[in-house]
């Protein structure tokens, strides 16, 4: 997978957001957030879970969530181990819940940021029929909710490995936007377990050119390195210096 | 006030709710493996909001009853093997959570509340796996307005690890106010710290915003790197090469952690 | 980011809900004056939970409509004579309240909440005269266990005055907490600063935990002695001769303030 | 009025509690809390709310609230403009709540600290028909509540100028319990506009001897200068340095 490819759609996909955040182990998602920043002339607020460098919260763990309750973050990503045609996410298991055949993680904080935060950007490399299924076995956060439901936020689209879909809210379900290079359409609707919306012509998701790598590959290692080494490391051969913490207090 | 690991763990008794915290924000390890050494069992341990390999160190050796947590994995070094298999054989009482929730469940015992509010979470199956949880109208609202309430967690004890206390007992947080609900919230806290200060915080005006006060600490043991493998801010980095012999069944022989 | 004090006081809008801190917290003033001089109309004064000098300022200066606060007093340089006389002539809208219902209300805005809890208040006649708070049954208790439910407190604008920002606009509140309640409480925050400092408090993490960052700050004014005749803790005492005589009525001539 | 008997009458209220707090404009309770604390052997907690030296609060302004909530705090000192026999305590207005005739600060944290802190001492010096009352006109706090209300806290006693009444919970009356030096108790029934138990012998409030009052203008000079310059100046001709402050961050 190319995530130069990735990176340029997400960033793309940001756009001119206010103030993006992105939760734990999402190298991807944070090099889309410091490109778009960039783009903004740093006007953009990036708030990255995980950096002290990168996080200007002082209230605690809770301040991601009241921050979002609050209204002040356009921009969260979100996965899910499931997806459904409906856009609801399962980050908890898979069979019966008492008794699962899978165990992943948990839900973390999706049934909230997901009803929350405007533009929710759901990130999943991995694409096939177990990932993008007909109906997730667990919910750990619904697509959408019935109007009743105090709900300003939700999806606003899908990047996987080999596609973008946005998501029509109207419709309830998603449309297919583009797809990487070296994928078709019939390619991705074969791999996929849901129905989605799809254009005559389908789009093919940006290349990034020389320029675009080259500034990739600048926003990974100078903004990217301090809270995912491992990842900036394969990434683009750029030394990490494993020792660079946050500023230490002097107590 | 300063005891030893052993005296400070023999105050967590068998089926206390124990909160302890993420990874990222000051995890006791060294006094989690003097707690299976000494054999508690039947603990509601409460992840405020997540756990890692202090969670699955306590569900291999059996001292989990009931686990609480809106995620329990090892991070990058993939998922808890212990807690994992727990869950799927039905060996524990899994309440599954998410992060504002346990955030507010505490905030609600800081503020000595029954319950408190929250958005979101309503079309989600965690909530329609947690009977303790409600959903009711919200009375301030003419138009049709579900909102959840959540029951106050009030734990019995509250455990981590900091980089130093000072001689009156206070612990030094900084920016990680988390640890500060968690010890509001819970009846009795204890503390792992990597030293003990022979000055007092409060004649430092700039640090006092990040002080934990003696008022809410029971107990605080001195455990240098306390808590590796994980790290601690101030101090160390967590132990990249010891966190994957932990996933891997390596690091400490049988788990047993002790 | 850092603008006049005039352009700072422009954002407040007539007949906005303006919170403001004790006086001990940090209470903006100079900019109070600036307020009073461009003529503001019509304000829903909170005080975040009581007020003195400011308060009696501004509904001295015909500013206020409602004043909701625990408590306006000048503190042990007696009442505040403004804000008495237009409470005996009912020239104002007056909703008492008590400190942990103000804090509480504040939190529960912080958290989006659109009502919060608190135990307390039943049989007072604060209560009484606050049919906009609402007493209901405790929904986790079996027995009656009747508990008041308050709505959220979301100002427009808070306004304060703090020692420093930094050069990104971050605030250092220190301890003063409330103040960090208050801006992620309200829409939109205003401080007055002694200096701005070439520096960034995220450089220092000693200093971290007592920083409001500039995410929540919408513009910062310089105004050196800005809390002057009251005081600020990194810098000045509250100027005891100066507020006797403003409570005596002499020390802004017909107490217009500016 | 002597201090020094008021001083000394709070701190033996107080007796052994693990942790007390004083509010605002209240030097005597400060002074007779730092009393207790000295005859703990310091191991008694005091916290003076506008102290920096004597306040280890970190959490805003909300923290003595959560901490009494949280059955953290033993004794508080609350007081009235007025009181009535039923110990309710009006800290508002007298006259019509509407157009008052008379109007005070406000109820502060009364109507929530009445109710949750176990041992609430009343202090009001003034002691006349005035100040204590058949019925206050306002209730800024209930001195007591019907059964099904949650209040593990309430009144423990009323100290004023002239006496010392017990607070007995179950017949929700006072009971005077002693008169200061130079008082009597037909003296306080004829200056006090409420009914109470009274014994057929009443006790004198104790009189400080010398070895006492220095002990106080010790503590007063010590302890309670830095929150109330002008009280400490009054009361022991101490000299006081009004510069002292609070350590000052350095930024």
């Amino acid at each position: 997978m190319d995530d130069a490819v990735l990176i340029a759609a997400l960033a793309g996909l940001i756009g001119t957001a206010g103030h993006v955040a992105t939760g734990a182990l999402s190298p991807i998602p944070m090099a889309a957030a410091m490109l778009a920043r960039r783009r903004s002339g740093g006007r953009m607020r990036v708030t990255v879970l995980g950096s002290r460098r990168s996080n200007r919260f002082t209230d605690g763990a809770k301040e991601l969530f009241d921050c979002a309750a609050q209204g002040r973050l356009d921009v969260f990503f979100l996965s899910g181990a499931q997806i459904d045609g409906e856009a609801n996410i399962n980050l908890l298991s898979v069979g019966d819940y008492a008794r699962p055949t899978q165990r992943f993680s948990g839900s973390f904080g999706a049934p909230y940021l997901y009803m929350l935060v405007p533009r929710v950007i759901l990130f999943r490399p991995g694409h096939d029929r177990r990932a993008l299924v007909p109906r997730v076995d667990f919910v750990s956060a619904p697509g959408w909710s019935a109007p009743e439901v105090y709900r300003p936020g939700g999806p606003a689209a899908l990047v996987t490995g080999r596609c973008v879909f946005d998501w029509r809210r109207a419709e309830r379900r998603f449309a297919l936007r583009s797809v990487h290079p070296g994928e078709t359409a019939a390619g991705v609707r074969a791999a996929t377990g849901f129905d989605y919306s799809e254009p005559d012509a389908v789009a093919q998701t940006e290349l990034p050119d020389a320029a675009l790598r080259a500034e990739i590959s600048d926003v990974v290692a100078r903004d990217v390195a301090e809270t995912y080494p491992q990842f900036a490391a394969t990434f683009g051969g750029q030394g990490f210096d494993g020792a660079a913490q946050g500023a230490r207090p002097a107590l | 006030m300063t005891v030893s690991l052993d005296t400070l763990v023999a105050r967590i008794p068998d089926g206390a709710m124990l909160v302890v915290p993420a990874d990222y924000s000051g995890v006791a390890v060294a006094a989690t493996r003097a707690l299976i050494a000494r054999g508690v069992r039947g603990l509601h341990l409460l992840a405020a909001p997540t756990s890692g390999i202090q969670a699955d160190l306590l569900i291999a050796a059996g001292c989990v009853a009931t686990m609480e947590a809106a995620g329990v994995t090892l991070g990058e070094f993939g998922t808890a093997p212990a807690f994992n298999a727990a869950v799927r054989a039905g060996n524990i009482r899994m309440l599954d959570s998410t992060c504002p929730a346990i955030h507010a469940a505490l905030n609600a015992a800081e503020k000595g509340l029954p319950f408190i509010p929250l958005r979101g979470l309503i079309g989600s199956d965690v909530l329609r796996h947690r009977p303790d949880w409600r959903v009711m109208q919200n009375p301030f609202a003419e138009a049709p307005d579900p909102i959840v309430l959540l029951p106050a967690l009030r734990p019995d004890v509250a455990l981590f690890h900091a980089a130093a206390a000072d001689r009156e007992g206070n612990v030094w947080v900084g920016r990680r106010r988390e640890l500060a609900v968690m010890a509001h919230a819970a009846r009795r806290t204890l503390v792992t710290v990597e030293r003990v200060l022979e000055t007092c915080f409060f004649d430092r005006e700039e640090l006092v915003a990040g002080v934990l006060p003696a008022l809410y600490v029971e107990a605080v043991a001195v455990a240098e790197r306390g808590a590796w493998p994980l790290g601690i801010d101030e101090a160390y980095a967590p132990d990249a090469a010891a966190l994957a012999r932990y996933a891997a069944g390596t690091l400490f022989p049988a788990r047993l952690a002790a």
